[in-house]
């Protein structure tokens, strides 16, 4: 164990589940952070400011994890003063390494967005119109300033350069621990790669055929869960369910295949794949027994990019 | 490593050059990112050009080659072998099709066909730069042919491999060798006896010890390549035990169901029992169940009722007859026939062709009992034909006065088939020939399009047809109208008196097209070989490659290629035969080594490519109690499915890798117009 | 069951002896007639078609246009129009391009051609639409112990894959020796059924060809069948055969007038039609026939 | 824009597609000289990846070439690449790519007219389409 | 060249090297797969009766470029449109719309016989190609109302049919006096 490394974790856009898989290392984190020097966890955990961070002297951290995905100029601006004080930078978890969840609002245009938010739904009451300006003048004399609302969602790596990468949605706290342990150990793969074990969810899965000395099939038909309960002992892309376990990177142990739900893609794609959703398109299309059931899964574009539609090819829907 | 890739641009005389600034792209290759060198010549496929290649090779200046010139299906051969020569490993080299899929398509762009080239050959440049050095592979050769089709076209290759002391499948869908020739009565232009010179050789695929016939055999399913060819074949059912029986036809005379005798072109009807033909080789009896009554109530597979009165068993009028034991209807017969396969090293097919019916060209009344088509008239001629050789029209015996032939019926006709079918006018003079000759006071017309006779003695023919006062109109006709009685008008238009003419005909012979054969689209299929637009199997190239397909190891022969007469067939067919012992007499082949690998590090083992595989070459396998693919590479065929398809990316096609490509799409779009955009 | 009735210049003007024959025999066979008020001409081949293709087009598609709106197929007696409105149909179907210039044009006037209304020629569509035997037991009239000659006529059966009506074998065809057949005729075959009788443009541009070209065929109706009646599928053939048999009688070229009645004619006096309404203007003698067939009590 | 010449990617299968533009070329049919072709085993090694690719990096249109259903030298590669590209389209189609843009046509090696005929198709419904605008020429 | 025309020989050098193209614009798409093999000149009404000019011929003359000789000679308003031809024709010419294309030419060139321009006229004037003044009387005396339920009864959609007329290519080519097109009167035929 080397000596105690300075560590920072920044926020950016997202939904603070990756916080929370850090905080559920629970019993590793006893055996973590005796060699933590936590110097910056902002918004979340300690009370520490922004103008903190931008104080400290550039690559006076050893490790900086950020969280979530680029919306605002405020999640772009902190993440590119971690880069610049942080020597080693890890995108935590899907929103950062791939866009993520939030990264599906790259479907509509930022005024599609706005009026939504602002306009269209029953409980809006706005009748002067009003959304939200990075600039407003209150009784004409008090400036005061927003973060800009970008017309994307972007992975952080589309800001800064990226050292590492890992998925999850949230990160399995294990995976998160085994991680940290890693940059401790200084066991770590050249800069650019995912802190992963690079292999499917199907490698981990306990109902992959090739385990039980089955051959897998051609997909014979689509189903969806809500249609039906489905068979605890097979493989769910075999039976239909629209499992995205073979194209996705499997450190969470595939958890969620083992309750009966099938994989969504959070883990992200397996390293050197240029592209999710594509890879499962090229993968999956082909399983099928015939052409026309691929016209039975709904809205591709909305499966296959669930967790990554910013970092795809197109980066969205083309407006 | 930086590679050293060399460029080497042909003007292939003025096919490029007369449409490509070759020049230019020279020039601007030599820009492109791994670039050494660049050179241009005449003919880079002559010993020169390739010289050049060698020499850069040999001096350390080329360690990766492009040639940019013609077609890569024709010419990569002979480029590899340079590369080989030279010491470089031939699968370090790439084409750029500037000739083909550029200069002649883009003949007269010159700006953007120069552009094109240019792309094309970045193209090609980017893949080099990552081609990797391959292994070629070897088969050995099982040392058989099977020959789809035992008319004169099939018999001929089969003979020819059979005394090169080769072991030959004779494959036919009918009971009897022969096919269509064995229907003629005369062949022009010699006028010899079809049966006289055929018949000998039938005898003589039968008698041949390498030679086993597999008639009334089918092709159901074709695996492997060349070298070791898995060909399942049916043999369909006879119903009739082939070893017991020995054709004394006793059976057919004594059978009662009937139905049209194909072998006449239905002109009159044959027993459901039956012999093909009286020279038919084997002469063997078959059951055709379609036709059969089962007499006596039996069945076949089903026990002999029991005569009430005599108690004994009630059998068949063909078991009765039969003395050898070879027809017992109580047997179970499985209707299928019987499947089972061979291997063979190469396949030729010689599936030959059929003739058009006549229904389907109404103007010219085909309901009319006169209206016939050419081939029903050579069986009305042939002295085994319907009519025993003498001449009479279907509807009442009576000898015809007047005969009318109409050409290309069916042919150069965009309704049926554009082609000419190229054997029509010289049948028709010879048909018209036959009846004047034996019948000289009948009148004789022909109505054709253009009377076409390119072959050694053919004018003449067409001469002396004249002299005999053969009738010939040119002009196409129009229709054909049935007259009360019998007769018929037929309606044409007189091109060289400029008038419309018509004429009184007892009977009206139509030359139908030749068309593939029926089921010669599937039988394509099977053997993975395509067929052209006009519905028969395509050969490699027309010129330098006419026998071969576009599947090693499978040849073609006869009018399963297009029209043909036997002249030409049999010419073909010996071409083929030729062909096809090349890999035999070699005993073993390369193979593109441009197969599967899996990188067993990065699988995860889902298994997604293990069903999508055609071939069943990829397997589980178990490494460290984790599950992996394995390929075996024997069984691969490079189709890249797999690679495609792998979630992990585990999976590589040689020679088509997935960095080569995406750096192809890379030069080709990086390069607009004419030069690298900034 | 409804139709739109497309009446023709020749019948309208000509012989609305015939146009009397549809509107009595169609209601009395259970097909009522719309009479797609302001429908004009077809229009004919020598007209529109002579000049383009989008104009030809655009006249015929606002006739369609008219059986659209009510949701209706149109019929007609008439061979000429029964081809020029399935050949632009035929045309607009295939040829997007050609559509959107027609539409282009019928904007203005507030129309717009869908393509939903198919045209039938008026035996084809009681061929295909009414059961044969409604037709056989409708009749108060049959024509029993007649021989007839049959004219279906050229634009019944060419070009024959633009017709929905269309004949199997359209040098053989059956549909009109079926439906006289059914009124009880003895249907006589002769070898030149199906050739032209010369009327259209032939007629307008030269009389005297074009009854050369129709006496060819009247001899080998006369020789071969010698019927006591021709029958035509299309009312310029009837036009054609009805009036120019009087004119090559008196110049000595034939010396036989066969009285000629278009199918519906027939069939309309089978019904029980009134003679001087449903085939009161032909020029050939025609009484005899009609006597015969409403004399016979043999129903 | 007249002076814009669209850029157009053809994957082609070896024995099929490729086949029948080398056939057009010597039957000499004309087609524009947009059309620029990858040749690949089989239409069934195609990625959807390629095709994205292609059209990301500034590929006006993409075509894909494979042999005739039932045709397929490696006996069903072409029925894989319908089924992906019957995917992948529908994805590209929700993600805003106009559907025009992308093509899979069967073309046998006999087929050299209809290769043109094809080619001079798409190269016409992409210069009505314009610059791709998410490729080179576009902003994205 | 047409056995009707004066000059026996034509002369090749003379032909209209466009004709083919121009004839494949106006609808004789499919010229040139005729290959005059004479099949549907065999079953051609005009060609039976004896008129100088039929479909085998007409293609050939046009592949020729005779197109004076063409339009000197009215044949090819004497086709019967009976569509035999296009029936039986082997190539898929469609002989018919040749002849119909030819027709077009020559109404660009006014070469037109008067019974077809009267024709023209008819279905201006009155919306139906053939009217007979007299037609009231005859419809009355089998039992039917004076005027037909067209054009003829009611006016407004004759101006309808007209309005589609002025938009077609017959007002460019003003072979007839139409409302508004000055340039019919100075082209009086």
């Amino acid at each position: 164990m080397p000596e105690k490394i300075k560590l920072a974790y920044l926020l950016a856009g997202g939904c603070a589940g990756c916080d929370m898989a850090v905080v559920d290392l629970s019993e590793t984190l006893l055996d973590v952070l005796p060699h933590l020097d936590i110097v910056f966890w902002a918004p979340t955990v300690a009370d520490v400011k922004y103008k903190d961070l931008e104080a400290m002297p550039d690559k006076s951290i050893d490790l900086g994890l950020v969280s979530g995905m680029i919306r605002l100029a405020e999640q772009e601006h902190m993440t590119r003063v971690m880069r610049r004080k942080c020597k080693a930078l890890v995108a935590l978890g899907a929103c950062a390494s791939l866009g993520g969840i939030p990264g599906m609002a790259n479907m509509h245009t930022k005024k599609d967005i706005f009026d939504t938010a602002y306009f269209d739904t029953y409980s809006t009451d706005n009748p002067e119109g009003i959304t939200p300006q990075t600039k407003c003048l209150v009784d004409g004399k008090y400036e005061l300033t927003l973060p800009e609302f970008y017309e994307n969602v972007r992975p952080i790596s589309a800001v800064v350069e990226v050292d590492y990468f890992t998925g999850g949605c949230p990160p399995h706290h294990s995976f998160v621990g085994a991680a940290l342990m890693a940059v401790l150990e200084g066991k770590l793969p050249p800069p650019g790669s995912w802190l992963t074990s690079g292999k499917a969810v199907c490698d981990v899965c306990s109902r992959n055929p090739g385990l039980k000395g089955q051959e897998r099939e051609l997909i014979k038909e689509v189903r969806r869960v809500v249609d039906g309960q489905p068979d605890q002992e097979k493989c769910l892309l075999q039976e239909g369910y629209i499992c995205l376990g073979a194209v996705t990177q499997g450190d969470c142990n595939a958890q969620c295949p083992g309750v009966n739900i099938p994989c969504r893609g959070c883990g992200g794609p397996i390293p050197g794949v240029k592209d999710f959703g594509l890879r499962a398109v090229s993968a999956i299309a082909a399983s099928m027994a015939d052409e026309k059931l691929v016209d039975q899964i709904d809205c591709p574009a909305k499966l296959f990019y669930r967790y990554s539609l910013p970092s795809s090819i197109l980066g969205g829907k083309l407006k | 490593m930086v590679s050293k890739t060399g460029v080497y641009v042909c003007h292939c005389g003025e096919n490029i050059a007369g449409s490509v600034d070759v020049a230019k792209v020279v020039n601007y290759s030599t820009t492109l990112p791994g670039v050494s060198v660049s050179r241009e010549y005449l003919f880079m496929c002559s010993d020169p050009g390739q010289e050049l290649i060698r020499k850069d090779i040999e001096a350390g200046i080329v360690d990766r080659v492009v040639v940019a010139a013609c077609t890569p299906r024709t010419h990569e051969p002979i480029f590899r072998k340079a590369l080989e020569d030279a010491g470089l490993n031939q699968y370090l080299f790439e084409m750029a099709n500037i000739r083909d899929q550029d200069s002649w398509a883009h003949w007269g762009d010159k700006e953007g066909a120069t552009q094109k080239a240019q792309r094309l050959i970045a193209s090609a440049v980017a893949k080099a730069n990552l081609l990797q050095p391959l292994q070629q592979r070897y088969v050995e050769v099982e040392k058989s042919t099977l020959v789809v089709g035992a008319g004169v076209s099939g018999m001929f290759a089969a003979l020819d491999l059979a005394g090169m002391g080769y072991k030959v499948w004779l494959l036919d869908r009918n009971p009897s060798v022969g096919g269509n020739m064995a229907k003629l009565d005369k062949t022009f232009p010699t006028n010899d006896c079809s049966a006289c010179i055929l018949t000998p050789v039938m005898v003589q695929v039968a008698n041949h010890p390498n030679i086993e016939l597999l008639t009334y055999s089918e092709v159901e399913a074709v695996n492997g390549s060349i070298g070791n060819f898995n060909v399942t074949v049916r043999k369909k059912q006879t119903y009739i035990d082939w070893d017991k029986c020995t054709g004394c036809g006793d059976c057919v005379t004594a059978c009662l169901g009937k139905t049209d005798n194909e072998f006449n072109e239905g002109l009159d009807s044959r027993k459901a029992l039956y012999i093909a033909f009286p020279q038919a080789v084997p002469k063997r009896a078959v059951l055709d169940q379609d036709s059969c009554i089962n007499c006596a109530g039996s069945h076949i597979g089903k026990e002999h009722k029991i005569n009430a009165k005599s108690g004994e068993p009630m059998l068949a009028p063909c078991e009765k007859v039969c003395k050898t034991g070879a027809c017992d209807r109580t047997l179970a017969h499985d209707s299928g026939g019987e499947s089972f396969d061979i291997n063979v090293g190469t396949i030729i097919v010689a599936s030959g062709y059929q003739a058009m019916p006549k229904e389907p060209f109404k103007e010219y009344s085909p309901d009319s009992p006169n209206v016939i088509t050419c081939m029903q008239l050579e069986r009305i001629l042939s002295a085994t034909g319907p009519t025993d050789g003498e001449f009479h029209r279907p509807s009442d015996g009576q000898k015809p006065k007047t005969v009318a032939f109409i050409s290309c019926v069916g042919s150069r006709d965009k309704n049926h088939h554009v082609y000419c079918s190229k054997v029509c006018c010289m049948y028709m003079l010879k048909e018209a020939r036959l009846i004047k000759e034996k019948y000289p006071e009948t009148e004789v017309y022909i109505f054709f399009i253009d009377v076409r006779t390119p072959g050694k003695d053919f004018e003449e023919y067409y001469n002396y047809c004249r002299e005999l006062g053969i009738k010939i109109v040119r002009g196409r006709v129009g229709a054909v109208d049935q007259l009360p009685g019998d007769g018929l008008r037929v309606r044409a238009y007189d091109v060289d008196m400029d008038t419309p003419v018509t004429l009184e005909a007892d009977l009206v012979a139509l030359a139908t097209a030749m068309e593939p054969s029926a089921g010669l689209a599937d039988l394509g299929r099977k053997l993975g070989i395509t067929c052209g637009s006009e519905g028969f199997l395509k050969e490699v190239h027309t010129k330098l490659y006419p026998v071969e397909t576009s599947v090693k190891g499978i040849y073609i022969a006869g009018c399963a290629q297009g029209p043909k007469d036997i002249p030409e067939s049999v010419s073909q067919s010996r071409a083929a035969s030729s062909a096809a012992a090349v890999p035999l007499t070699a005993g073993r082949v390369p193979v593109e080594p441009f197969s599967s690998s899996v990188d067993q590090e990065k699988c995860s083992g889902c298994g997604i490519c293990v069903p999508l595989c055609p071939y069943s070459a990829i397997s589980r396998e178990e490494i460290d109690g984790k599950v992996r693919a394995g390929i075996e590479i024997a069984l691969c065929a490079g189709c890249g499915v797999c690679a495609a398809a792998c979630p992990s990316l585990a999976i590589t096609l040689q020679g088509f890798t997935a960095d080569q490509i995406f750096a192809q799409i890379d030069a080709l779009t990086s390069v607009a117009g004419g030069g690298p955009i900034d | 069951m409804k139709v739109g009735f497309f009446i023709g210049c020749n019948t309208a003007f000509n012989r609305p002896d015939l146009e009397q024959a549809v509107r009595f025999s169609y209601p009395h066979l259970g097909v009522e007639i719309d009479d797609l008020e302001g429908q004009s001409c077809c229009p004919s081949w020598g007209t529109m078609p002579s000049v383009d293709l989008a104009g030809w087009s655009a006249v015929s598609a606002r006739n369609f246009c008219l059986a659209e709106e009510k949701d209706l197929d149109i019929v007609t007696v008439c061979g000429s129009c029964y081809g020029s409105l399935a050949e632009t149909r035929h045309s607009l179907q295939k040829d997007p391009d050609l559509r959107e210039k027609v539409n282009g044009i019928l904007e203005g006037l507030g129309r717009n051609y869908r393509g939903s209304a198919n045209v039938y020629q008026s035996v084809g569509y009681l061929y295909k639409k009414i059961d044969i035997d409604k037709v056989r037991q409708s009749l108060k009239y049959s024509l029993a112990g007649l021989k007839v000659a049959l004219q279906p006529g050229c634009h019944t059966l060419w070009p024959s894959k633009i017709y929905v009506d269309r004949e199997e074998d359209s040098f053989h065809p059956h549909i009109l020796k079926d439906m006289c057949q059914a009124l009880g005729a003895d249907v006589a075959d002769y070898s030149r059924m199906t050739d032209c009788c010369g009327m259209g443009g032939m007629r307008s541009a030269d009389m005297e060809r074009s009854f050369n070209l129709l006496n060819v065929k009247l001899k080998s109706i006369k020789e071969e069948a010698d019927p006591d009646l021709i029958v035509t599928g299309c009312s310029s053939c009837l036009i054609q055969i009805d009036t120019a048999q009087g004119q090559l009688y008196k110049d000595g070229k034939i010396k036989f007038q066969i009285p000629v009645l278009h199918y519906m004619q027939l069939l309309a006096l089978c019904l029980g039609g009134e003679p001087e309404k449903v085939a009161g203007l032909a020029k050939t003698s025609v009484s005899g026939v009609i006597n015969k067939i409403r004399g016979d009590s043999n129903v | 824009m007249s002076d814009w010449k669209p850029n157009i990617i053809v994957f082609a299968c070896n024995w099929c597609t490729y086949q029948g533009a080398d056939l057009a070329g010597s039957l000499r049919y004309k087609y524009p000289s947009s059309i620029n072709i990858v040749r690949v085993p089989c239409s069934g090694s195609i990625e959807a990846e390629y095709i994205v690719e292609a059209l990301h990096k500034g590929a006006d249109g993409v075509l894909v070439g494979g042999c005739h259903p039932g045709d397929c030298h490696y006996k069903e590669g072409n029925h894989k690449a319908l089924r992906r590209f019957n995917l992948l389209h529908r994805l590209l189609v929700d993600m805003g790519v106009e559907p025009e843009r992308v093509r899979l046509e069967w073309i046998s090696g006999s087929e050299g007219k209809r290769f043109a005929q094809v080619m001079n198709e798409f190269d016409a419904t992409i210069r009505k389409l314009g610059p791709s605008p998410n490729g080179r020429n576009g902003n994205a | 060249m047409i056995s009707e025309s004066e000059n026996i020989v034509f002369n090749l050098s003379e032909g209209e090297p466009r004709f083919v193209a121009q004839i494949k614009e106006l609808g004789g798409e499919e010229i040139l797969e005729c290959i005059q093999c004479g099949k549907c000149a065999a079953v051609c009404p005009m060609a039976l009766a004896g008129f100088p000019i039929f479909n085998k011929k007409l293609i050939q003359a046009i592949f020729l470029g005779a197109r004076e000789a063409l339009l000197d000679d009215s044949s090819i308003w004497a086709c019967q449109s009976c569509n035999r031809c296009t029936e039986i024709c082997p190539r898929d010419v469609r002989p018919f719309e040749i002849i119909l294309a030819m027709r077009r030419v020559a109404v660009r060139e006014f070469a037109v016989p008067a019974m077809s321009v009267e024709g023209l006229k008819s279905l201006y004037d009155v919306g139906h190609a053939v009217y007979l003044k007299d037609s009231g009387q005859t419809r009355q005396k089998v039992g039917l109302p004076e005027k037909p339920p067209s054009v003829i009864a009611f006016p407004k959609a004759l101006k309808e049919l007209q309005a589609i007329l002025h938009q077609s290519a017959l007002w460019e080519i003003g072979i007839i006096p139409m409302e508004g097109n000055e340039m019919a009167d100075t082209c009086e035929v």
